[in-house]
C-alpha cells in the first residue's frame, strides 16, 4: 500500500489533541480512545484529553500485563491493550435482524446502521493492518461496512511497543504508512502530525499547528528506528504457507494440546480473527425470534460440528487450525497474512502460548523428521 | 392445543434454582401463560400428577428416598431438564463424597444415627436419564428461558458450553489472571453466567462447572507459578462442582 | 437486499422421496426479488424457519423455473422444522451462494456424474440442463448409489435421464421385500461397467466424503485428470457469506469458494484428519 | 368443625424448604402434632473445615438460595472477628444495602408468592393474580426492584459474588446507585401499598402464650 501524507508535517501542542477530540465530538462522531480500565488500556468512550491514560505505560510479557508510570506524562506511552477496532466495527453481539409472526408468514425487522460514525484515537499501525484485512474479510457484510464507511482515525506512530510485539517481522508497524486521516508521533514536548486525508484536514481547521521542522521528521525517523530495533521478538514467515500444510501431522501440535487451554482468549484479542455464530433466540409463544451474530473461535469444540460428526474434536486440531488459519490459510485467501504482530495473543493467553515459539517449534521438528 | 404440562422438582439443594422462576418477574407470567405449571411445590398448593412434557430437577441425590422419587419423575416425564449445579454436578454437598460420611454426620448432628444419607451427593444423570443439563450455581434466568423456548419450539438449546474466558473477552472486561495475576477458573469453566465475576475484578470460582474441554493441567501449572501450592490447588476446584472437576482431574 | 436477512418464500408442494427425505417447491413471495432470483446448478440456499434457525440446502430445480426446489433430507433442528412445515406456510430463504458447477467445462467434453445418497440432489438441476441442452456427440453418464432400493431419490425420474444419460445405479443392501435388478456394492464399482475416453471426460462428484476419495482415486486410475475432476463439499455453514468461518476447509470457504471445488484446488487438504 | 380430625400433609407447598405435617385432633384439642422437615443433610458445617478463609461467603451462601446475603454477612463478621478487622463507615453501609435488597426480594417472595394465596383462597400467586391483576403486578414490580438492586451490588440476584472478607470485591459506582433511585423511589410507594393490603388481610384469631423477642441494633 501507498504512503498516502496529504501535505507536508506539522507540529501541534500536546493539548491541541484535546480540541481535536472536542471538535470531533461536536461534529457527532463517537470518540474512541484508550483509557485505563480495570488495570489495563482498553479502548472506550472519550469526551476529553483527560480520559486518555496520560503517563502510563504497560509491560507486556507471555501471558502477563502491567501498567506502570512512566516518568513523563506521555500520551501514548504505552503499546496496544486487548481491545482493537473489531469491537467496534464487528462487535461481539450483534443483532442482525427480528422477526414478528403474522397469519400467513412474518415481517423482518434488519437492524439498519442507525449510530453515528466512529473517531479512533492512538490506532497503531499494526492495527491499520488489521482494519484493512478485516475490511477484506467483510467485504460483503452489510453491518461492518455500514459501521465502517465514515470513520475517522488519529493513528500514532508506536515508539514504545511491548515484549509482545513483533511487528516487523510482520511488515505491519512499528511505523503508520497508510490508513489514517491523522497522524501524530509523540515527540517530549509536541506531536508531529500528518495528515492522511481531506478529512483529515478539515478536522484541524481550528486547531493552532505550525509547520514541522527539517529535524523534526528526522527527529520521527530516530524515534521510529529505535521503536523498530527494540521489538527483539521475531516469526519467521519464511516458507509460509507451503511450510505449515507440510506439517499437519507434526507431532508438536500435540504438544500445544498439552498447554492449551482450548479458552479461546487468544481469538478473541485478535485483531482480525473474525470467527462468529448467528443463532435465533426465540419467545416463549413463539411469535417474535430474534437473530444474534455473536463472536466465536475456532477453539470451541463444536464450531466445527455438523450433523453426524465433528470435524475438529481434538485440541490438537483446534490449534492447528488456528494457527494455520492465521499465518497459511489467510495467505491464500486474502493475500496476506492473518497476523499482523500485535502480539495480543501472546499476552493475553492464560498458559504462555506463544505463537512465534510454536512456529519455530514446527519449524525445527520439522525438519528433524 | 393443550399447553405443555411442566413440572418443578426438588431434591437435595437450596432452592435457589427454581426460584429462579420467579425471579423472572414477567417472565414468570408469560410460563404461566404457555405452560401448565402441574407440579412446583415452592410455588403452587395444587399438585397435579400425571405425565409431565418437560420436568425441571434441582438438587441432588443424596438420599435413598430421593433415589426412588427421581426414578418416579423419570418414569412420567417426557423432557427431563437439571437445573443447577446441584442436580447437573452433585452441587456443594458433594465435597463430602471425598470424605468420611460418618464423620460428617458426627462433626454435625448430636445423633448421626437418625441421618439417613447416601455416601455420595450425586448428579441426576448418575441415576436416570437426563434429556439436558442446565449449569450454574445458581442458573442464569436467560439460560432457563432459552431452555423452555428451545422445548417449545422442539431445537437444541443454544447454550454454550465453552469457557467463560469467551463471554470475558465479549463483555470486554480485563483478564484478572493475566492483569493482575488472580487464580481465576474462568479458562476451564462453562459460560453461561454472563462472566460476572472478573467484572467484578475476582477470580471465578467455577460455579458453572468445567467447560466443555477443560485444560486443567495446565490452568494448574499457572497457578503454580502465581504462588499457589499444590493444596490450594485442589482446593480451587473442589468447589461447588468438585464432582464435575474431579472427573476430570483424575484423567489429566 | 441486506444478504443477511431472509427473504418470504410460500411452500407450494411438499413431495416424500425417501422415508427421510423430501422435496420442496417454493414460490419466493415479492414479486421483484422472484424476478431477479437466479442460480446455476450447484449453488445453494439459507433456509430459514424463524425462532429455530438456519440451514445450507442445495437448489435442485430447474434453473429456467420461477419456483425453487429444495431436497432435504432430515438431520437437524432446522430441517425437522421444515419437515413439519405445511403447503401454504412461509419459510425464509437467503441466496443462491457459492459456486456451482463449472458449465464452461461441459463444452466439447463427455460428462461423468458420481453421486451418493443425497448427493444426487445438487445435480438435478444440472440433469435438467443437459436434458435441455445436450451437445452433440458428447456422452453422459450417471451413477448413483443409495443405501438400499428404498433410500434411492429420484427415482422416478432416471427413465428421463436415461434418454440422455448412460444411468446405472447401485444400493449397499438390496430389502429382501423388494425385486432389485440393479448392481449391489459401492458407486465406484460402477466405473468397471462403463467405457469412457479419459482424455475428455471430465467427472462431477457429490456425496459422503470417503465415496468422493474412492471415486477420485478410481477415476484417476482409469486415467482422467485431475483438473477433470470436480467435487460438491459439505462443511457447517452459518453465514453463507465467508464471515463466519465454519466451513472452513484448508484455506477455503466451502460456502464461498465452493460448494463445488475442481480437485486440484483442495488436493493438498482432501483426507488430512480432522481439517 | 367436628370434634375429631387428622391433618396429613406428605409435602408442605410454598414454603422455604421442605417439610410434612400431621396434626390429631380429638375432642377439639390437638394430640398430637408432629412437624417433620425432611431437608436431606448437607454438612456445610462439616465441609467447611480446611477450606481458606476467602472461599467461605461463596460457600455459605449456597445454604439458601433465597436468603444468601444472611449467610455471607454472618460469615464475614465471624471471620472479621477472627483477624480483629472491623468494617465501618461506607462499606458497612453497602453492607446494610445489599442485605435490604436481599429483604426486599426476599419479602416480596414471601408475602405475595408464599402466604397470600392461602389467604386469598387461590394455588399460585399467578393464579391469584388472575383475580387480581394489580396486586400481581405490584409483586412483580417490587420483587423487580429488589432483584435488580441485589444485581446492582451483588452482581446477580441468587448467591451474590461482591461479598468478601473486609468489604466487598467491587463497590458500585456512584453513577450506577443514582440512576437507581428513582425506581427505588417508585418502590418505596409499592412497599406502602403492600403494608396497607397485608393489613386488610384476614388474618386467623389466634394467640400464643409465646413472648416473642425482637433484637435491634441501636446503630442501624
Amino acid at each position: 500500500m501507498k504512503h498516502n501524507f496529504y501535505m507536508e508535517p506539522l507540529t501541534i501542542r500536546k493539548e491541541a489533541l484535546g480540541d481535536i477530540i472536542k471538535d470531533l465530538s461536536n461534529r457527532g462522531y463517537r470518540v474512541i480512545g484508550p483509557t485505563v480500565r480495570g488495570g489495563t488500556i482498553g479502548l472506550d468512550n472519550i469526551t476529553a484529553i483527560e480520559d486518555l491514560p496520560v503517563g502510563y505505560g504497560d509491560r507486556q510479557v507471555t501471558g502477563g500485563y502491567s501498567l506502570f508510570k512512566h516518568e513523563r506524562p506521555y500520551f501514548f506511552g504505552f503499546s496496544n491493550g486487548p481491545d482493537s477496532l473489531k469491537r467496534f466495527l464487528n462487535p461481539p453481539y450483534q443483532r442482525l435482524f427480528a422477526i414478528k409472526k403474522r397469519a400467513k408468514g412474518f415481517e423482518t425487522m434488519i437492524y439498519e446502521y442507525e449510530g453515528s460514525p466512529f473517531a479512533f484515537i492512538g490506532i497503531r499501525a499494526c492495527d491499520l493492518r488489521a482494519l484493512h484485512i478485516l475490511d477484506m474479510v467483510f467485504e460483503k457484510d452489510p453491518f461492518y461496512q455500514a459501521e465502517r464507511k465514515e470513520i475517522f482515525i488519529i493513528a500514532v506512530n508506536c515508539i514504545f511497543p511491548s515484549n509482545t510485539c513483533f511487528c516487523p517481522s510482520m511488515n505491519s508497524g512499528p511505523e503508520v504508512k497508510y490508513g489514517f486521516d491523522l497522524l501524530l508521533t509523540e515527540f517530549d514536548e509536541d506531536f508531529l502530525m500528518e495528515v492522511g486525508s481531506k478529512k483529515g484536514l478539515n478536522a484541524i481547521e481550528g486547531v493552532h499547528h505550525k509547520e514541522a521542522a527539517g529535524a523534526d521528521i528526522e527527529k520521527k525517523r530516530g524515534l521510529i528506528d529505535s521503536s523498530s530495533k527494540s521489538i527483539k521478538k521475531t516469526l519467521d514467515t519464511e516458507g509460509l504457507p507451503t511450510l505449515l500444510y507440510r506439517e499437519f501431522e507434526n507431532p508438536w501440535w500435540a504438544d500445544i494440546a498439552n498447554r492449551d487451554l482450548s479458552c479461546g482468549n487468544c481469538t478473541m484479542v485478535c485483531p482480525t480473527c473474525f470467527c462468529n455464530t448467528s443463532n435465533d433466540t426465540s419467545s416463549l409463544d413463539g411469535k417474535t425470534a430474534t437473530r444474534i451474530r455473536c463472536w466465536d473461535s475456532c477453539f470451541s469444540v463444536n464450531f466445527a460440528l455438523v450433523h453426524g460428526g465433528n470435524f475438529r474434536p481434538s485440541r490438537r486440531a483446534r490449534y492447528r487450525q488456528w494457527m494455520t488459519h492465521k499465518l497459511a490459510y489467510w495467505i491464500n485467501q486474502f493475500g496476506v497474512s492473518g497476523c499482523v504482530g500485535c502480539g495480543r495473543c501472546i499476552t493475553w493467553c492464560p498458559a504462555g502460548i506463544d505463537i512465534t515459539e510454536e512456529l519455530m517449534a514446527i519449524r525445527i521438528s520439522g525438519k528433524r523428521r | 392445543m393443550d399447553k405443555p404440562r411442566l413440572a418443578v422438582f426438588k431434591f437435595t439443594s437450596c432452592d435457589g434454582c427454581q426460584l429462579s422462576i420467579p425471579d423472572m418477574e414477567r417472565g414468570l407470567v408469560d410460563i404461566a401463560n404457555t405452560f401448565d405449571i402441574a407440579y412446583f411445590l415452592g410455588l403452587k398448593s395444587r399438585k397435579s400428577t400425571g405425565y409431565y412434557g418437560i420436568s425441571l430437577v434441582e438438587g441432588s441425590i443424596s438420599t435413598p428416598d430421593e433415589i426412588k422419587r427421581i426414578r418416579a419423575i423419570r418414569e412420567n416425564t417426557h423432557y427431563l431438564v437439571t437445573i443447577g449445579a446441584c442436580a447437573t454436578a452433585g452441587g456443594l454437598q458433594a465435597l463430602r463424597n471425598l470424605k468420611d460420611l460418618g464423620a460428617f454426620k458426627k462433626a454435625v448432628y448430636p445423633k448421626p444415627e437418625h441421618i439417613d444419607a447416601l455416601k455420595d451427593s450425586l448428579p441426576i444423570s448418575h441415576y436416570v436419564h437426563v434429556d439436558f443439563e442446565l449449569w450454574g450455581c445458581p442458573i442464569s434466568r436467560e439460560g432457563l428461558l432459552e431452555v423452555l423456548a428451545s422445548f417449545l419450539r422442539e431445537r437444541r438449546p443454544n447454550i454454550q458450553a465453552y469457557s467463560v474466558c469467551f463471554e470475558c473477552k465479549r463483555k470486554g472486561t480485563p483478564c484478572v489472571l493475566v492483569a493482575q495475576g488472580i487464580p481465576c477458573l474462568g479458562p476451564i469453566t462453562r459460560t453461561g453466567c454472563g462472566a460476572i465475576c472478573p467484572s467484578y475484578g475476582r477470580d471465578c470460582y467455577g460455579c458453572f462447572g468445567p467447560s466443555e474441554d477443560p485444560n486443567i493441567k495446565s490452568l494448574s501449572l499457572r497457578f503454580e507459578t502465581l504462588g499457589l501450592s499444590k493444596d490450594e490447588i485442589k482446593l480451587r476446584l473442589a468447589g461447588i462442582n468438585s464432582y464435575a472437576f474431579g472427573k476430570y482431574h483424575g484423567k489429566e | 437486499m441486506n444478504i443477511a436477512a431472509p427473504f418470504e418464500a410460500v411452500i407450494k408442494r411438499i413431495k416424500k422421496e425417501t422415508r427421510d427425505t423430501f422435496t420442496l417447491t417454493l414460490r419466493v413471495k415479492d414479486r421483484a426479488i422472484r424476478k431477479e432470483y437466479g442460480f446455476t446448478p450447484g449453488q445453494f440456499n439459507m433456509l430459514y424457519v424463524p425462532g429455530i434457525g438456519e440451514a445450507a440446502i442445495s437448489i435442485c430445480s430447474a434453473t429456467w423455473r420461477e419456483d425453487i426446489r429444495h431436497t432435504i433430507r432430515v438431520a437437524g433442528d432446522v430441517t425437522t422444522a421444515i419437515s413439519n412445515l405445511k403447503g401454504g406456510d412461509v419459510i425464509g430463504v437467503r441466496g443462491p451462494f457459492g459456486r456451482g458447477w463449472p458449465m464452461e467445462m461441459l463444452k466439447g467434453n463427455d460428462l461423468m456424474i458420481m453421486a451418493g445418497g443425497l448427493g444426487i440432489a445438487p445435480f438435478r438441476s444440472l440433469l435438467r440442463q443437459i436434458l435441455r441442452e445436450k451437445e452433440e456427440g458428447a456422452r453422459y453418464f450417471l451413477l448413483y448409489g443409495a443405501k438400499t432400493p428404498k433410500d434411492i431419490i429420484y427415482r422416478n425420474e432416471f427413465p428421463r435421464y436415461g434418454e440422455v444419460f448412460e444411468v446405472l445405479l447401485t444400493v449397499d443392501k438390496a430389502d429382501p421385500e423388494e425385486y432389485w435388478k440393479g448392481d449391489m456394492g459401492v458407486v465406484t464399482n460402477l466405473l468397471k461397467k462403463i467405457n469412457i475416453i479419459p482424455e475428455k471426460t471430465i467427472a462431477f462428484i457429490c456425496g459422503p466424503e470417503i465415496m468422493m476419495q474412492s471415486s477420485i482415486k478410481e477415476l484417476i486410475n482409469m486415467g482422467l485428470s485431475e483438473d477433470s475432476i470436480y467435487i460438491s463439499m459439505e462443511r457447517h455453514m452459518n453465514c453463507g457469506m465467508g464471515v463466519c468461518g465454519h466451513c472452513m476447509f484448508g484455506p477455503k470457504f466451502i460456502c464461498k469458494d465452493g460448494p463445488v471445488f475442481s480437485y486440484t484446488d483442495i488436493i493438498e487438504f482432501l483426507g488430512e484428519r480432522e481439517i | 368443625m367436628g370434634k375429631n380430625k387428622t391433618i396429613k400433609v406428605d409435602v408442605l407447598t410454598r414454603v422455604e424448604g421442605e417439610g410434612g405435617l400431621y396434626v390429631k385432633v380429638v375432642d377439639r384439642e390437638i394430640k398430637e402434632l408432629r412437624l417433620n422437615i425432611f431437608e436431606p443433610p448437607r454438612f456445610f458445617e462439616a465441609f467447611l473445615k480446611g477450606r481458606l478463609y476467602h472461599e467461605v461467603p461463596d460457600m455459605v451462601a449456597r445454604i439458601c438460595g433465597i436468603c444468601p446475603v444472611a449467610y455471607q454477612m454472618s460469615a464475614v463478621h465471624a471471620i472479621e472477628k477472627i483477624f480483629g478487622l472491623k468494617v465501618e463507615g461506607q462499606l458497612r453501609e453497602l453492607r446494610r444495602l445489599i442485605y435490604c435488597a436481599e429483604w426486599i426480594a426476599s419479602h416480596c417472595l414471601h408475602i405475595y408468592f408464599l402466604s397470600a394465596p392461602d389467604f386469598l383462597g387461590f394455588e399460585s400467586a399467578v393464579a391469584m393474580g388472575k383475580k387480581y391483576p394489580e396486586t400481581l403486578q405490584q409483586a412483580l414490580r417490587l420483587k423487580k426492584v429488589g432483584n435488580e438492586l441485589f444485581s446492582l451490588l451483588g452482581g446477580r440476584p441468587v448467591h451474590p459474588i461482591s461479598v468478601r472478607v473486609g468489604g466487598f470485591y467491587k463497590t458500585p459506582l456512584k453513577k450506577g446507585l443514582k440512576a437507581f433511585l428513582s425506581e427505588l423511589e417508585n418502590a418505596f410507594e409499592d412497599a406502602i401499598e403492600s403494608i396497607r393490603w397485608a393489613i386488610n388481610l384476614d388474618f386467623p384469631d389466634i394467640s400464643w402464650d409465646i413472648e416473642f423477642v425482637s433484637l435491634w441494633n441501636p446503630e442501624e
